[in-house]
């Protein structure tokens, strides 16, 4: 049971308060209907399914109810860093630094 | 390859065991194969043999980056059965399902296919006509399923409780008598040792670091932990690693890994006949030959290549083993151990051309891909050795999310496996 | 006489109080504070076991939880066996009845036996050889035989009634292990104000200090020692001492999983007292002082009874005052097993022989045997033993070649030590070899953790002691301690010529020997892991603690491979096996999943309603009268309703209060529907779509002002409907003035349906007029019914005139019974979810999730006219436009008429256009719902076929097992098709 | 038109009390209860209805004459009341920067108190009660087994669990055999 820390309620709280929401940053286009075959695919279906730092989403549904969004590395399964949601996606420099 | 047989094990054990050969060759990689299969699961292993005995095709490798049967070939509970709803999925499992009950006598090992049958548990209505809808499919595609009164159930396995004040009384089940288990490990030593023995290098301890493509596009190299080898074709049959592997040939998937557990109890005489499967309280069990209960827990909500899983899903599993056969709750878990399962959108397996010429994948078997075993390989070998698919995974494209044209086993009843 | 083997003068057991057990029917006394082993060893039985695979009779080998020999079961009653208890852990209790496993007729004389002699037969792996011819038989024959032939005890075969108990509990620092080492650490944690958790399996703290007589801490044995640190601790606020605990999985983020077994000692248990304890610790800190485990030496002939672990027999002697033999040998490679030899002399026991298999071992020592007068016997091997169901005899090849026999009843053996790396390894820290030592050693540690003690190779007991103080920033402070014993030497592998001659074990429980593993090595299982599945090296109930060392050496050696090279197997959880029970917890029946009920569910029972579960929800299903089945009860219910009412329990129904200036927009988005036009006071039927344009959910929306709607979903979708809007609200569109509150539970909903549902409440609401011209079908007013506010609907799944009356659910029941008041005279009826769903099918009104499942879109489920075609989005406008989902062929629900009207057809029966063509059949669909409508005297069925929409009046076929149905593919409204009854 | 018979209240949970050395397990009175959730300028606007400012920050309480507001979130808010348990806590509908919904009879509380009260809370709570992580005053929804609550801490050894009704007699089942276990 992972330990999760919620950028909202500031605090550390167990997984079972949480529900994985999949990967962030994914963008859902204001103009749905000029998507092409394509981009809807890339957008419902695709995804990075990173071995190592996977940027996912998490809501604390047991909690504050807020969705948020984390780093997480898949191999050790640490968090490396947490924010809420519409913050900006960390760059890959922050990201590497981060894994050190 | 020598022989095994009854009469060769006597032959054996007069002169201690001492002429028994190795069940595969560990050749150095060549520079160059027509084929190279990328993962050494049963799937590749599988493949690897039917490219050989079907299409003649022996300058083949299989590379597996630790030890060959070590990813959920060798971790899963080993459920085997076919009756899946849709035409497609029914034709793929059923012919794999064929493949089963002589698989022991082709590859000449004995892979203890046991046909005890598989039974499915309905909860409530809702599972009641899923089942039903299942049965009526299976018959009109030849494919066994019975349906089971809740007493009939615990006839045919006696530990089940079907009392009416169980928190999800059991309303009937669905049993294919043609299901059952076989030896996981055997499945991939069996293939290796044949594929092995019809020239096939298998070689362990390499990880494909690199896929590399002609300017044209098309593959024509892998980049290894044990250096550069060059290949026509690449097939990647990686399970859980699958994402990781078509990303080094730029190509995304629609795939996500998660960690699915399982556990076994300590051994005890004969107490668990056949297989059951509850997709409503979530609990698989069989008992082993040596004795153990086979025990199939949940996956983690969260992406993970760690093989390891939470103790919470353990929990959740064990207490649904315990509602349904309260007399286990005494049992002792033995051990626990996790694999990462490829879950596609539609839970359904990934047997295709991809969009880079030369490199075909098969994956996406998430947690009900080792029934599959010698069908998978047998048709994936095909669509690797004629460039197209065979009639039977022709509808498990990669494109097929593109368009819409899904095989939603799981929308349509409930989990795999 | 009994216990002839209890040694006057030795070991710590009071000797007080007599207890009286059984093993295999006969009675036997041991003392209070006796393991079942320690007991049975008191009274001269070696012979507790049988192997699993050749049946050789096996003793018990050690005296921890390492044992694989002696495992028995333990009967208390009918309910409460359980089956291989470890009896080297096993505490005796009054009474305690333990039967040995795996034989028949008798542990002495066993049929199974017989394997052994067929043993040659039986290498590893051998069943992947044969077994093979002809097909069938593998089912069949071999099978059955080997299944019967192997397992070990028997599973218990009733309900178990004991109780489990779980605990979530934090601390700052975790200790696992009480030995030394943990207990010091428990001091120092203590001691600067940390709260702190320290476990030990046994029933006392103090690990090796216990089986020690020649360590003195402090001017106090180590037992003394140990037992002062523990009462010292327990008087401490911040100190929980667990024992009987063990740490058994090292899980995520610190978590740690501790078993406490409460009543498995106890000769009667409080019937209050649950028999575990699952203890989930989440520790800022986890400290690792698990010890180390002895390792037995691998030579032919190494499973007899009577030959043991040096370091049992000693703590056999020094805790238990039990000898294991009266003419002992030793066999060793390590320097422990002298002092065991030692002690053992000194208590008045015949040591014959120490045959060590080294060349070279300390003077100090080799001193110290001269003056016990015992012979050592330098650089040799045990090359065989004898005797049946008991060790008499050992062969010894000496240095020089010399044969040299012994009869001896018991042999001691040491290999040894092999820190215990178990939790260390699923923290997920990587063990490092160490070449020196030649052993594996905790590296470092990923997660917040930390070793001491034995199990990180420090041997001394003042080291030990100073680094527990160090691992938690203490100073060490000083102890004074006398402790002369080395535990220098080792050996990991075979001695002699065990992989090629005789049978030497290296795992005992599961028959594997050391040929077995060269001969897994000879067929190419290269791997660790290889030679692990084939032989089923360390596969046991012990996993491998004695054997996994022994094993990796022997393979490595062979394959001329250094032993990091070649690696240790994965150490997995749990530590040791693990009661299903304590796991499970109160986890059980009620307390399995919320059973959740309406606020009139009661009534409900009281008149008589059969139950159907709906995802956690119990709802009524029927409400049979006497002597009616459920046909006869639906059939009733539905005509009651049509010809005069029926009222019907909806609460299960998922309502959510969507609110907000832009609240219609938020409804936009996420229903197909367009909600602009709708005025407030009226209702609407909303259909939802995930992205890919699928139906996710449906039901009536009431739209009570310009910024609120009181949303309804299905029973089963409520939480993941909220969800679903959560996400988009706060990710998708945070700018947009939207609240989302669950009320499904806040309101108790009531359906009044049929002819006489306006008369039936009428006089009931307060606050609204409801007459048929000024609350037309598919209104909504906030009023007062029974003088509390209330929701009124006027809507109708049934297809009857209708209402549905929300009212605050602890009003409920209260307001069912004035409806029910009202209702009954008139003739009218409950109905349950069975005629519910008749009624909707009669008026082709969809469930979601029977006629629909996630294939299906809202334009194949005939509801097209509820996709807003101007709206410029919506979640599944999209998905919905891909190729596949606009193609022809799609399924589409149509209606299906039996050409013999009293044929019902069965739900998921599939449907063809030629019943005649071979299998596999090309199916056109399904038949989702199917019923006999008493109304319309007839069946009726709603099915997902290709094309339906263009196939009405195709006649089709539903071939059954045992007949074809003819069918005929009509509208899917089957009654009132103008709907003028709901009008009225 | 012949008058309307007059409902009454009837709690799903109002029979349950027990006690044992440790704990004492009881039904907490009936309750007025609103869901708020509301924009920062939203919350300010409710406050003038309750007389005080809501708590800003995580998982802390504030209240005053009986009313009592638990942050559950950065935009909600449970606020009830027992004092008036028939009179809503809602003062006016349809709030441009708030949403204030009736959810007094969606919810049921019981009240956990006494020495073992935070080890019956425990045997199926995951989260650390500790008085220094959840002092008194503190609250927060969690879990409770399978069910969702909303824990408030009124005392040293006093705590309120607030569940939906549906689930109370699953909570109250937890709660009775975790309190068979609270004595250590
Ligand atoms: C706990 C559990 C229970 C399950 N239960 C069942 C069940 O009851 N019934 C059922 O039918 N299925 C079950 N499954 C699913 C089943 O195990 C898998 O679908 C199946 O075994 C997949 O086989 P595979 O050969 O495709 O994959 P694997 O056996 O995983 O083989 C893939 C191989 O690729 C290798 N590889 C990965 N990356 C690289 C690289 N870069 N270079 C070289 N090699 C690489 C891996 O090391 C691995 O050996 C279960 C799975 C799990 C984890
Ligand atoms: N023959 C000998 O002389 C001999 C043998 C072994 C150890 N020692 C000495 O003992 C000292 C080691 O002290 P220590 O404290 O590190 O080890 P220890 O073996 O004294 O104590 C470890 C304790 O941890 C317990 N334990 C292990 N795994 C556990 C788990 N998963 N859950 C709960 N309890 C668990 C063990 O039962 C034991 O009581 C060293 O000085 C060492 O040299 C001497
Ligand atoms: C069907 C099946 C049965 C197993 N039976 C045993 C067993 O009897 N004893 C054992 O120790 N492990 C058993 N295992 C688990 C393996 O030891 C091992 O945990 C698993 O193959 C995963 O590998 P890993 O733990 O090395 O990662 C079994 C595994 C499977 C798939
Ligand atoms: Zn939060």
């Amino acid at each position: 049971m992972l330990l999760i820390h919620c950028p909202y309620c500031e605090a550390d709280h167990p997984e079972l308060e949480f529900a994985n929401a999949g990967e962030a940053h994914i963008v859902r286009p204001r103009e749905m209907s000029n998507m092409s075959d394509e981009d809807f695919e890339a957008m419902f279906f695709i995804r990075d399914n990173p071995k190592g730092v996977s940027l996912e989403r998490w809501r604390h549904v047991h909690g504050c109810g807020r969705f948020f969004n984390a780093l997480r590395h898949t191999v050790s399964d640490t968090f490396l860093k947490v924010y809420k949601a519409g913050e900006a996606r960390p760059s890959n420099d922050e990201i590497a630094k981060l894994i050190k | 390859m020598k022989n095994f047989s009854a009469l060769s094990l006597a032959r054996e054990a007069m002169r201690g065991h001492k002429g028994w050969e190795k069940h595969w060759r560990s050749p150095e990689p060549k520079k160059q194969y027509d084929i190279i299969i990328v993962g050494g699961g049963g799937h590749g292993l599988g493949t690897a043999y039917y490219l050989a005995k079907e299409h003649g095709l022996t300058n083949i490798a299989v590379l597996e980056k630790g030890w060959l049967g070590g990813g959920n070939t060798g971790r899963n509970t080993t459920i085997i059965r076919s009756n899946y709803l849709y035409d497609e999925s029914a034709g793929l499992y059923n012919h794999s399902l064929n493949l089963w009950e002589t698989l022991s006598q082709e590859l000449n090992y004995n892979v203890m296919f046991s046909q005890r049958g598989v039974m499915m548990l309905a909860h409530n209505v809702h599972d009641v006509q899923s089942a039903q809808r299942h049965i009526h499919a299976n018959r009109l595609n030849g494919v066994d399923n019975q349906w089971l009164t809740p007493q009939q159930a615990k006839d045919y396995c006696p530990p089940l409780n079907i009392s009416k004040d169980c928190r999800y009384p059991v309303m009937g089940a669905a049993l294919q008598r043609r299901g059952g288990v076989a030896r996981h490990d055997a499945v991939a030593w069996g293939y290796a040792r044949k594929a092995s023995a019809m020239g096939v290098d298998i070689i362990q301890n390499c990880e494909v670091t690199g896929i590399n493509r002609a300017p044209s596009g098309e593959v024509t190299e892998v980049e290894t932990t044990r250096g550069t080898i060059g290949a026509k074709k690449v097939g990647i049959v990686a399970a859980g690693h699958t994402s990781v592997l078509m990303e080094m040939a730029g190509v995304r998937m629609p795939l996500e890994s998660y960690p699915l557990q399982a556990l076994v109890s300590e051994p005890v005489k004969p107490v668990f006949p056949c297989v059951v499967m509850s997709n409503a309280v979530h609990a698989y069990i069989s008992q082993s030959d040596k004795g153990e209960l086979v025990i199939g827990a949940g996956t983690d909500s969260y992406l993970s290549y760690s093989q390891t899983g939470s103790m919470h899903i353990l929990q959740h599993t064990l207490d649904a083993i315990v509602e349904l056969y309260p007399m286990f709750s005494r049992m002792k878990m033995l051990r626990t151990w996790g694999g990462i399962v490829d879950v596609t959108p539609d839970r359904s397996p990934i047997l295709s051309k991809t969009p880079v010429k030369g490199l075909y994948v098969n994956c996406g078997w998430g947690t009900g891909g080792f029934k599959a075993t010698p069908g998978s390989a047998h048709v994936f070998a095909h669509t690797i050795a004629k460039d197209a698919p065979h009639h039977i995974n022709e509808g498990f494209t990669l494109d097929r999310f593109r368009g819409g044209r899904l095989i939603d086993e799981a929308a349509a009843a409930a989990v795999a496996h | 006489m009994t216990q002839p083997f209890r040694i006057k003068g030795a070991g710590t057991l009071p000797h007080t109080r007599t207890i009286q057990f059984t093993f295999d029917g006969q009675s036997y006394e041991g003392y209070e504070g006796d393991t079942l082993a320690s007991a049975l060893l008191a009274n001269g039985v070696h012979l507790m076991g049988r192997s699993f695979k050749y049946h050789r009779p096996r003793g018990v080998v050690a005296a921890g939880p390492e044992e694989p020999n002696a495992l028995v079961g333990i009967t208390r009653d009918r309910a409460r066996h359980t089956p291989n208890v470890r009896a080297s852990v096993q505490e005796l209790y009054d009474g305690l009845n333990a039967t040995s496993q795996n034989r028949f007729p008798t542990l002495n004389f066993d049929i199974g036996a017989l394997n052994s002699l067929m043993s040659p037969f039986f290498p590893a792996g051998f069943y992947y050889k044969t077994f093979k011819w002809p097909a069938k038989a593998w089912d069949a024959l071999y099978e059955p035989f080997i299944r019967r032939a192997a397992g070990l005890g028997e599973a218990p075969t009733e309900s178990d009634p004991d109780r489990y108990v779980n605990r979530f509990a934090h601390c700052d620092v975790l200790i696992i292990g009480g030995g030394a080492a943990g207990l010091a650490a428990a001091q120092a944690a203590a001691e600067k104000s940390q709260s702190v958790i320290l476990c030990d399996e046994n029933p006392a703290m103090g690990g090796w200090l216990l089986a020690d007589s020649d360590i003195q801490i402090d001017g106090q044995t180590g037992a003394q020692w140990a037992a002062n640190m523990a009462a010292e601790l327990a008087t401490r606020d911040n100190v929980r001492l667990l024992t009987r605990t063990t740490g058994f999985g090292y899980f995520q983020h610190n978590m740690v999983g501790l078993v406490e077994r409460i009543t498995d000692h106890q000769a009667r248990p409080e019937p209050s007292q649950p028999r575990e304890r699952m203890w989930q610790v989440r520790a800022k800190q986890v400290v690792i002082a698990q010890g180390s485990i002895e390792r037995a030496m691998v030579f032919p002939g190494n499973d007899r009874p009577g030959i043991v672990l040096a370091g049992a027999a000693q703590k056999w002697l020094n805790q238990y005052g039990v000898s294991v033999g009266s003419r002992i040998g030793v066999y060793t490679a390590c320097d422990t097993a002298y002092a065991a030899a030692f002690d053992l002399h000194e208590a008045g026991i015949g040591i014959e022989v120490i045959v060590d298999y080294r060349k070279v071992v300390d003077e100090t020592i080799l001193a110290q045997a001269r003056e016990h007068k015992i012979e050592v016997v330098l650089g040799a091997t045990v090359a065989q033993t004898t005797g049946r169901l008991r060790i008499n005899g050992m062969q010894v090849k000496t240095a020089t070649g010399e044969q040299k026999e012994f009869d001896i009843d018991a042999l001691l053996m040491s290999a040894g030590w092999t820190p215990s790396l178990h939790l260390y390894s699923q923290s997920r820290g990587k063990p490092v070899w160490d070449e020196a030592s030649q052993r594996f050693l905790p590296g470092e540690s990923p997660q917040d953790c930390i070793c001491v003690g034995g199990c990180t190779g420090t041997d001394s007991m003042e080291q030990v002691l100073a680094e527990a103080e160090r691992a938690l920033g203490n100073k060490p402070r000083k102890f004074d301690i006398e402790d002369d014993v080395s535990t220098d030497g080792g050996i990991i592998g075979a001695t002699g010529n065990s992989t090629e001659k005789g049978k030497a074990f290296v795992d005992f429980q599961n028959d594997v020997t050391a040929k077995d593993i060269a001969l897994a090595v000879r067929e190419g299982m290269h791997s660790i892991e290889h030679v692990k599945r084939y032989t089923t090296n360390g596969m046991a109930t012990d996993q491998g603690k004695l054997s996994n060392m022994h094993g990796l050496a022997i393979a490595a050696n062979l394959l001329k491979k250094p032993i990091p090279e070649v690696g240790l197997t994965t150490f997995r959880p749990p530590y040791t096996p693990t009661t299903f029970g304590s796991f499970v917890g109160h986890t059980r029946g009620p307390l399995f999943d919320p059973e959740r009920k309406t606020p009139i569910h009661d009534w409900a029972v009281e008149n008589g309603a059969d139950f159907e579960p709906v995802s956690l929800w119990q709802r009524a299903w029927y409400f049979p009268r006497a002597g009616e089945t459920m046909h006869e009860a639906v059939d009733r219910e539905c005509r009651t309703t049509r010809e005069i009412a029926g009222i019907f329990d909806a609460s299960t129904l998922g309502k959510i209060e969507v609110t907000g200036p832009d609240a219609a927009a938020f409804m936009n988005i996420m229903y197909t529907n367009s909600w602009d036009k709708l005025k407030a006071g009226r209702a609407k039927y909303g259909i939802m779509c995930r992205e890919d344009g699928f139906i996710y959910d449906d039901g009536v929306v009431g739209k009570l002002s310009d910024t609120r709607f009181h949303v309804t979903t299905t029973t089963g979708g409520a939480p993941r409907v909220l969800n679903h809007m959560e996400d988009y609200l706060q990710t998708e569109f945070p700018e947009m003035k939207v609240w989302l509150t669950s009320t499904s539970e806040q309101w108790a909903t009531i359906a009044v349906q049929g002819p006489k549902a306006r008369e039936i409440i009428e006089p009931l609401v307060t606050g609204a007029d409801i007459s048929a011209e000024n609350f037309p079908h598919m209104s909504v007013v906030e009023c007062k019914v029974c003088g509390v506010p209330a929701r009124l609907f006027r809507i109708s799944f049934t297809g009857e005139l209708g209402f549905e009356i929300n009212v605050p659910a602890d009003y409920g029941r209260s307001i069912w019974d004035a409806v029910w008041r009202r209702a009954q005279p008139l003739g009218a009826c409950a109905y349950g979810t069975e005629a519910m769903h008749v009624m909707r099918a009669e008026k082709g009104y969809i469930i979601v999730g029977q006629d629909t499942d996630g294939t299906v879109t809202p334009h194949d489920a005939g509801l097209s006219w509820a996709i807003a075609k101007s709206k410029p989005d919506f979640v599944g406008k999209r998905g919905m436009m891909r190729p596949d989902l606009v193609r022809e062929g799609r399924r589409q629900l149509v209606g299906l008429k039996t050409s013999d009207p009293g044929k019902v057809l069965e739900e998921g029966a599939q449907i063809v256009e030629d019943p005649e063509q071979p299998v596999p059949m090309k199916m056109l669909g399904f038949v989702t719902s199917s019923y006999w409508s008493g109304t319309l005297g007839k069946s009726i069925a709603l099915a997902l076929i290709e094309d339906g929409s263009l196939r009405l009046g195709e006649t089709l076929y539903v071939p059954m097992a045992d007949e074809i149905i003819e069918v005929e593919v009509t509208g899917t409204v089957f009654y009132d098709e103008k709907g003028e009854r709901l009008h009225g | 038109m012949a008058k309307s018979p007059k409902a009454t209240r009837v709690l799903p949970n109002q029979d349950h009390l027990t006690s044992n050395a440790f704990v004492t397990l009881e039904a907490a009175p009936a309750a007025s209860r609103i869901s708020l959730r509301a924009s920062p300028r939203g919350a300010a606007a409710f406050a003038k209805n309750i007389g005080f400012d809501l708590p800003a920050k995580p998982s802390t309480s504030k209240s005053k004459s009986g009313v009592v507001a638990l942050w559950l979130g950065p935009d909600e808010w449970m606020v009830f009341s027992e004092s008036e348990p028939e009179k809503s806590l809602q003062p006016r509908r349809d709030h441009r920067e708030y949403s204030a919904t009736d959810i007094s009879h969606r919810n049921t509380a019981y009240i956990v108190s006494g020495s073992g009260a935070q080890a019956t809370l425990n045997s199926s709570c995951p989260r650390d009660l500790s008085q220094a992580t959840f002092p008194v005053g503190a609250c927060s929804r969690t879990i409770l087994g399978k069910a969702e609550v909303i824990l408030y801490r009124t005392g040293k050894e006093k705590f309120r669990v607030e569940c939906w009704r549906s689930f109370a007699p699953y909570v109250w089942g937890l709660l009775v055999s975790g309190a068979q276990d609270a004595n250590l």
